[in-house]
């Protein structure tokens, strides 16, 4: 029965446990390194025989549950997907990593997240969810307690959801697994439709059910994702923590939240909540509330992005962002626009992993955070900075890169959809995108250099390495986007989007990326020859600069350092006045008892508490599926 | 995609003539100014002798490998966005491309130039780049809006069948949803080429031309140029979307230069506005409008 | 001096406050605001920014001194008007006039009515050319180049007549101590100027539509730069802007000179004392000056000689007045111009003092203004205060 | 700072244009842009040139704020040394071939100034001039036939006085720093220090 | 010459003393009296319509600035004279009322060597400015203000405080700019400049 599920399983948290009680310095690296990479190599192998559309299974019974495991084409796409970022994330902790700690932790969330996409029934999936937010938790803890307290009290709030949710449907259809529950679903919709007709039948599951379990599931699963406004965790989350795992962190950890949107809400009960909850202006309503919030993320959180002044908070609510756009898409419920989302979450993942990668890196040789004590390291580290820069032109969707490619196909499928102001939120959203990556790139690596930065080095060589390894897939999936529509085509059995390797053809529009990239490169060329014509070059410092014909020198600020943005915190200074992490803390402090209570007894961080409530929770499930 | 001599030609005649036209374009307008100032104003072909001389400059300064790179990638990425539009008859690559693409690719020369003012290290540029993403991220949701309605009404993103369908039934102004996403457009286009009153990027009375200032010689020259193809790109882009494309260069080149005599015409009657007073404005009455446009196309 | 050049005092006073021990905030960055800058002309302001905010302001001004009051002490009487009307670029014959009417106090001369009317009429094409002027570059400054270059060549017309007149364009060398240089041309001169009034009223309505009614200038100057009374009395501030906090101070009506008391004008006062109200009671002198330049034309030049008949002209280098001191001031663009002229009996003065309303309004109250505002806010402020460099540094 | 630059900038070789240089000595001519910086009362005249009634542009004239890419420098009247100071920082920054008309006699000889304390008396001991209009102040016209005779020399290839001053340096260099002392670019630069 | 001048003003002021209650029945007579009874240690006179003048002791000066701003809302301008004979500076405090249309001198003497007087910043913002020039072109000191130093000048010019009357200005020209021009002859009158 072992196949080479359980190795890609369980290969990273042995891997972790064993780097954990290793903790010798060279060996332990070596060990998360190999947790990591065989996932990889495991899932490359399988490739043939996903692609041809087989499924591989692995079952594994624990006490009275079954819980089974499946890699099949969908799953695959998400495995790989976490896997190669978990691979870059294991060559960055390899430099920044100081402690077996972080690799138990890093690693066990590997296994976790890996866990919930192949998981197949809802008990492996609740469980393996849990152990993803304890191992993430852990390593938030460890940086920021503030921080992982409140990434913790949502995820609790999210589980709860997510329980209920689990013990309605357990308890209306008394299966676990997820094809039985699927099948449930599926002759309950047809039911329901028929029902619509005049045609009278019991139905497993009533509006009211349905209507609370979307509530349950999005909540659950839009806590994860960090969508609005469920995202106050994110951005302290994702920057109090050791960067390197915040390329895992952000990259898939929040795809989790979006694999069971997608699994979960639409692919297992799509057709029953569409007829159960009806069609607003001619969308499935669901989707349509999906689509706006996935909106109202990209719009919100880009905006917070623009206004942020420190670079890891930047980055954060810019993954809360971008997460909103694949919401976005599958709220469009075209399989265009599914397409654009599984897309998106490919070149999400392989961009801001490389942008998190960049951040980790520079943290590491500069050990700041602020965009104040930034300033000129593009000529110290050329390298980290070139990477900088293909995450910086494939998050702003500068074609021909792998941000742009998906971008367009969730910009196509939300104007076919006729979501017209939605799709508006997805312009603003990228000129916001445009806005905050300039402000990535002007703080960090141009204008005036802090004389305290004068000997900072180039990254070290794993993590230039996990950099490559992203930069190179954000070129390729660009110029090659058909690569991946290939694959996605056969997800849904049918070619939703066609052309070759470098073309896209969606029935109202095209993007060849070859063309572009072949005729932005003769663009370049030919301004380039006008370059070469000129006069040669020569190189001046920083303070040989147009100060309205006054001399400066390098004690005087060159760079704008703070507040940026500042005229549009001005131009948006009423929507600023609220804040929905300000929001909770009220909430938080109106409930100060109750606060204490949860604080003394279940959030203190402990891990036997953690382990207790675990525990707990398991029991009233069980106790539920026998009554 | 094969080698096509045919091709071949085209685009490199087409480059030409869009660089050449650009610049005449440029020349009218500061001609036209020079007018409505009851000025005589320069020759037209003169922003063709000031490149010439920029190019012409026996110095050069450099203040790292980007602060070079900008302006070569914003002319690369101006020459991409052109060759990516269906001029009058010349289709070059129009086919490979739709419009998201297209107005995408129209915003890309910023990014480049915006590249190369940051690396100069000059906190007025800075202050112009600050500008020019603020402007553009306060001029996306209309200019989003204005295309959405486009697209929604001919129901095709591909700008050649846009243009066909024009061409059957009549330029898109005619239809009142379509004529208010152009006037949508219109005011987001006087900030996409810079004039007043969102000439907020360059302001030479406040920060003294803005992302432009350090740069002198060959890549003032490569600025230069970049702006001449961008102002045939965009003024062309207006024009297939809006009046109805063209069969022949004559009757784009007319169209072109209507829609830059608007231009120019609201630009010499209006000061500029402050970077937040544009960002409220656009997210006032042209969203509205924009909103109501895309509303009655759905 | 040692290094950084500020005394010894100031910069123990500097440490006491910080300001040597941190030299780069992080939080803030410089930007010199001039002189090669096309707002300031001449003029350096450092600021001190937050983002796009002022912090601080500092005024830097001295890039045109020539010490001209030292330079007066050692040039006669009448050949220091040729020196001292290069003070004021934009309104050269104020500085005539201020230092002609101290003479004039000093040695008990009686202008002539006709040397009078004169007067009052070549202050007033002044003041008229320098509003053209001023236009032209308020509107360069907000970016309504139109109006500006409209303006520029409205004032040319009065630059023609100012050169039939005097026959100088800018510098005009032409009223001196006990009346002017020369007399008017003729009728025809007279007649010209006429014309140009009557033209430049139909033209007003053109800037009203173009630039004073227009929403994008009340929008851009509205609430910018604000002061109040008590401020604008305490920091001396005079002209327009006084009149644009409500308080109805004009030297023309209250320290009446010349043809003025004679004169039916008003005084335009609003209350706001924002950079709006400052542009609009510019406006509305513009219309008063108009109607004053019509009203001289109406009345005609009195007849009589244009300048004083006194036996001491006659040897024009060696004219001495006697011992004593006078203070002048006249109504300009800019505000109050003052000059106070000390003589000791000999034939050079022993000390004039030049009061430049720009002094004030160039110096403490731009620093007062700037902080908090806008950087695109500098330039309005900067030219609705009408701050005029010369005047500062002398 | 000052010393590292400028060395640079003297050792720097000038690009020269065999083919084309024709071409760019014609456009040279056509365009040139006026660095936006009014030195002194001369200033005054500089917006009636660049409107209705003179209208510079139409020889292709402009003012332009940023002075790299500026062509003519016009010293529109007497220079303090303050000025001066900003006038060769920003005579630095302009590229190569770069052009000094002076304006009004107070640069050529201090001109009424003669005996201030304040004002610089001859220009070119400082900065390398191409062509000097005198009077005081020199009307429109005469601005205007100036900027002709510029034309001119540009034409022919006179006009070099950016070649003189890279071939003098060390003239030009010795006076400024016997007007202002030794380092004066960072003392200048120092001395807002204490106060932002 | 000079030392006439002197005599001259206090001439005058003994005048207005002893003609102290024959102060014109004027809007301006009113106003200096009024001044007086406040500040007795002042002496006041009225020159003409809308010009008056009050003669103070240095030490007492801003006690007295105090008491007229309450009428003269304005400090218009800070002049300074140098009697160099008598080995003073003269300062004149000019104020404008507003309200009145009456301009007063306020004159004060102080020694040459060691000139020192209280700001009146906080009384009036203005005088920063006017102190800063009178510190930068005659040497005075003002007591409280903390920006004296080079403001319009350069440090060089500074130093030796120009507009003194014992400053050689052709000396110091001839030393920086060089002797080559045949203007600068000291014993010339007659100047068409």
């Amino acid at each position: 029965m072992i196949n080479e599920v359980p190795i890609i399983l369980f290969v990273p948290i042995v891997a972790g446990i064993l780097a954990w009680v290793l903790d010798v310095k060279g060996v332990r690296e070596l060990i998360g390194l190999a947790g990591a990479v065989i996932p990889v190599a495991y899932l490359i192998k399988v490739y043939p025989t996903v692609a041809d559309g087989k499924s591989i299974t692995y079952a594994l019974t624990l006490g009275s549950f079954n819980m089974s495991f499946t890699l099949n084409t969908m799953t695959w796409y998400f495995a790989i997907i976490g896997a190669v970022l978990g691979l870059t994330m294991a060559l960055g902790m390899v430099s920044t990593a100081k402690s077996g700690y972080n690799w138990l932790f890093a690693l066990m969330s590997f296994t976790a997240v890996l866990g919930v996409f192949t998981a197949q029934d809802f008990v492996s999936f609740f469980l393996f969810w849990e152990l993803m937010t304890f191992a993430s938790f852990m390593m938030v803890l460890k940086y920021n307690r503030h921080a992982s307290l409140k990434y913790f009290i949502l995820s609790v709030i999210g589980a709860y959801a997510m329980l209920l949710g689990i013990a309605l449907v357990y308890a209306r259809t008394g299966a676990l697994d997820f094809a039985t529950i699927s099948q449930v679903f599926a002759k309950d919709a047809q039911l329901t439709g028929l029902s619509g007709m005049g045609y009278h039948a019991t139905l497993t599951f009533s509006r009211t059910d349905m209507i609370l379990l979307f509530t349950f599931f999005l909540t659950a699963f839009g806590v994860k994702a960090g969508a609005f406004p469920l995202h106050v965790w994110a951005p302290d989350a994702y920057s109090e923590t050791d960067q390197s795992y915040t390329t895992f962190f952000s990259g898939v950890l929040s795809k989790a939240g979006v694999y069971g949107i997608f699994y979960v809400l639409l692919m297992m009960m799509g057709a029953k909540l569409y007829f159960s909850l009806g069609t607003f202006h001619g969308h499935p309503l669901f989707l349509y509330i999906i689509a706006w919030i996935g909106a109202i993320t990209v719009v919100v959180a880009s905006f917070l992005a623009v206004l942020q002044e420190d670079l890891r908070k930047l980055l954060a609510y810019s993954s809360v962002g971008q997460v909103g756009y694949i919401l976005l898409a599958i709220g469009t419920g075209t399989a265009l626009g599914f397409s654009g989302a599984l897309f998106h979450v490919l070149s999400h993942a392989i961009f801001k992993g490389l942008f998190w990668l960049v951040t980790a890196a520079v943290i590491l040789r500069t050990g700041k955070t602020r965009f104040e004590d930034f300033g000129g390291l593009a000529e110290k580290m050329p390298i980290t900075f070139a990477m900088g820069l293909v995450a910086v032109l494939s998050l702003a969707g500068i074609p021909p890169m792998a941000g742009f490619a998906s971008k367009w196909l969730i910009y196509e499928a939300a104007i076919q959809a006729h979501m017209p102001l939605v799709a508006g939120a997805i312009f603003l959203g990228s000129a916001l995108a445009f806005a905050y990556v300039v402000r990535f790139l002007y703080s960090l690596w141009f204008g005036q250099r802090p004389s305290d930065l004068d000997d900072v080095k180039e990254a070290p060589a794993p993590l230039l390495v996990g950099m490559g390894i992203l930069g190179i897939l954000n070129i390729v999936f660009g110029i090659a986007p058909g690569l991946v529509v290939e694959y996605i085509n056969k997800l849904f059995r049918k070619p939703v989007i066609t052309g070759n390797y470098y073309k896209m053809i969606t029935p109202n529009g095209t993007y060849n990326a070859l063309s572009v990239t072949l005729v932005l490169i003769a663009g370049i060329v030919i301004a380039g020859l006008l370059y070469v014509y000129g006069a040669r070059a020569r190189k001046v410092p920083v303070t040989d600069t147009y100060q309205s014909g006054n001399p400066v020198t390098e004690e005087y600020n060159l760079s704008i350092r703070r507040n940026f943005y500042r005229p549009l915190a001005e131009a948006l200074d009423f929507w600023l006045k609220y804040s929905w992490d300000r929001f909770y803390e009220r909430l938080g402090q109106l409930s100060e008892d109750f606060a204490d209570v949860l604080r003394k007894s279940v959030y203190n961080g402990n891990v036997q508490s953690y382990s207790w409530y675990l525990a707990i929770v398991l029991l009233i499930l069980a106790l539920w599926g026998v009554l | 995609m094969n080698f096509d001599v045919r091709l071949v030609l085209e685009v490199i005649g087409m480059l030409l003539y869009a660089t050449f036209m650009g610049f005449i374009f440029m020349g009218i307008e500061r001609k036209a100014m020079a007018r409505i100032q009851r000025r005589v104003g320069p020759p037209i072909y003169q922003p063709i002798i000031d490149t010439l001389k920029l190019l012409g400059k026996k110095e050069s300064i450099s203040h790292g490998f980007i602060y070079d790179f900008g302006p070569i990638f914003a002319l690369g990425a101006s020459i991409t966005a052109l060759l990516f539009l269906p001029l009058a008859n010349f289709q070059l690559f129009s086919s490979n491309a739709d419009l998201i693409v297209v107005a995408y690719l129209l915003e890309v020369p910023m990014l480049g130039i915006m590249l190369g003012a940051m690396s100069s290290g000059n906190p007025y540029s800075a202050l112009g780049v600050q500008r020019g993403l603020l402007t553009m991220v306060a001029m996306q949701l209309p200019y989003g809006l204005a295309i959405i309605a486009i697209v929604q009404h001919f129901g095709t993103f591909k700008l050649g069948e846009i243009v066909a369908l024009q061409q059957v039934h009549g330029w898109s102004i005619l239809v009142p949803a379509l004529l208010l996403a152009m006037i949508v457009f219109d005011i987001v286009f006087q900030a996409m080429i810079g004039l007043e009153p969102f000439d907020i990027i360059t302001a030479p009375a406040e920060i003294s031309m803005g992302p432009m200032l350090e740069y002198g010689g060959k890549q003032a020259a490569i600025l230069f140029t970049q702006h001449a193809v961008q102002l045939f790109a965009e003024t062309a882009f207006f024009a297939i979307l809006f009046l109805g494309g063209a069969s022949n260069l004559l009757e784009l080149l007319i169209k072109q230069i209507a829609v830059l005599f608007i231009a120019i015409f609201v630009a010499s009657i209006y000061p500029r506005f402050t970077i937040d007073q544009a960002a409220k404005f656009f997210w006032k009455w042209p969203t509205i409008i924009g909103i109501i446009a895309v509303l009655l196309t759905v | 001096m040692a290094d950084l050049e500020v005394p010894k005092e100031l910069r123990e006073e500097a440490k006491g406050h910080d300001m040597y021990l941190h030299p780069i905030d992080k939080n803030t960055y410089e930007l010199f605001f001039g002189p090669q800058h096309m707002a300031t002309e001449n003029f350096s302001v450092i600021l001190k920014m937050d983002g796009n905010r002022i912090e601080k302001a500092i005024v830097n001004p001295g890039f045109l001194h020539r010490g001209f009051e030292k330079l007066a002490e050692g040039r006669p009487y009448f050949t220091n008007i040729a020196l001292l009307l290069r003070i004021c670029v934009p309104e050269s014959d104020v500085p005539e006039n201020i230092y002609s009417m101290a003479v004039d106090e000093i040695v008990g001369w009686e202008v002539p009515d006709r040397a009078q009317w004169i007067r009052t009429t070549v202050l007033e094409m002044a003041r008229m050319s320098a509003w053209m002027f001023w236009i032209l570059g308020f509107g360069n400054e907000i970016g309504l180049y139109t109006a500006g270059q409209w303006a520029a060549a409205y004032r040319e017309r009065f630059m023609r007549l100012f050169e039939e007149l005097t026959g100088g364009r800018v510098y005009h060398i032409y009223t001196v101590p006990g009346g002017v240089r020369r007399d008017i041309p003729g009728d025809k001169w007279l007649r010209q100027l006429r014309d140009t009034v009557e033209y430049l009223k139909g033209k007003l309505k053109d800037f009203d539509e173009i630039l004073f009614d227009n929403y994008i200038t009340i929008e851009r100057t509205e609430g910018v730069g604000v002061m109040d009374k008590k401020f604008a009395l305490r920091h001396a501030v005079t002209g327009p802007n006084l009149r644009a906090v409500g308080v109805p101070y004009d030297v023309r009506k209250d320290d009446p000179y010349y043809f003025y008391p004679e004169l039916d004008f008003e005084v335009p006062v609003l209350k706001e004392g924002d950079s709006l109200a400052r542009v609009l009671v510019r406006r509305y002198e513009m219309e008063q000056d108009l109607y004053i330049l019509e009203q001289l034309l109406d009345m005609g030049p009195p007849s009589g000689p244009y300048m004083v008949q006194d036996p001491r002209l006659k040897a024009l280098p060696r004219f001495k007045p006697p011992k004593g001191d006078a203070y002048a001031h006249v109504e300009s663009t800019k505000g109050d111009f003052g000059a106070y002229v000390v003589s000791d009996g000999t034939h050079k003065p022993y000390r004039v003092h030049v009061r430049g309303p720009s002094q004030s309004h160039g110096v403490t109250v731009l620093e007062e203004l700037l902080k908090g505002a806008r950087l695109a806010d500098v330039p309005v402020i900067l030219k609705t205060l009408d701050n005029c460099p010369p005047d500062i540094d002398r | 700072m000052s010393e590292k630059k400028n060395d640079d900038f003297i050792s720097y070789e000038l690009q020269e244009f065999k083919l084309f240089e024709p071409l760019f000595r014609w456009a040279r001519k056509k365009s040139l842009w006026i660095v936006a910086f009014c030195t002194g009362c001369g200033g005054i005249e500089m917006p009636p040139l660049a409107t209705a009634r003179y209208d510079f542009e139409r020889f292709g004239i402009m003012p332009n704020p940023a002075p790299r890419m500026g062509d003519l420098f016009l010293i529109t009247g007497y220079v303090t040394p303050k000025t001066l100071k900003r006038i060769i920082i920003t005579y630095e920054l302009m590229q190569d071939p770069k052009y000094i008309m002076i304006h009004g006699s107070c640069p050529i000889n201090g001109g009424v100034y003669w005996d201030s304390y304040n004002v610089v008396k001859q220009f070119d001991k400082y900065l390398p001039v191409d062509v000097a209009i005198a009077g005081c102040m020199p009307r429109a016209e005469a601005v205007m036939d100036g900027i002709m005779e510029i034309m001119r020399k540009i034409e022919d290839g006179t006009a070099d006085s950016w070649k003189r001053y890279r071939e003098n340096y060390e003239y030009y260099r010795k006076n400024q720093d016997e007007l202002f002392g030794e380092g004066w670019r960072e003392k200048e630069a120092r001395r807002w220090l204490a106060w932002i | 010459m000079d030392m006439n001048e002197k005599p001259k003003v206090e001439e005058k002021v003994e005048n207005t003393e002893e003609t102290k209650p024959e102060l014109p029945e004027t809007k301006e007579g009113r106003l200096v009296k009024e001044i007086l009874g406040e500040a007795p240690y002042a002496e006041g006179n009225v020159r003409r319509e809308r010009r008056v003048e009050f003669k103070v002791p240095p030490e007492r000066i801003r006690e007295f600035l105090e008491t007229a701003q309450k009428k003269f809302e304005m400090l218009i301008q800070i002049t300074v004279v140098d009697w160099l004979k008598e080995g003073e500076f003269e300062v004149i405090y000019q104020l404008w009322s507003v309200s009145e249309s009456v301009h007063a001198a306020v004159r004060t003497r102080i020694p040459r060597e060691d000139p020192r007087l209280p700001t009146v910043m906080d009384i009036w913002p203005v005088a920063e400015t006017y102190e800063r020039e009178g510190h930068e072109f005659f040497g005075v000191m003002y007591e409280g203000n903390p920006r004296l130093g080079p403001f319009i000048l350069e440090p060089r010019e500074y130093e030796k405080h120009p507009f003194r009357k014992d400053f050689n200005m052709l000396g110091y020209v001839k030393g920086i700019y060089g002797e080559d021009f045949d203007r600068y002859d000291e014993s010339k009158t007659n100047y068409v400049i």
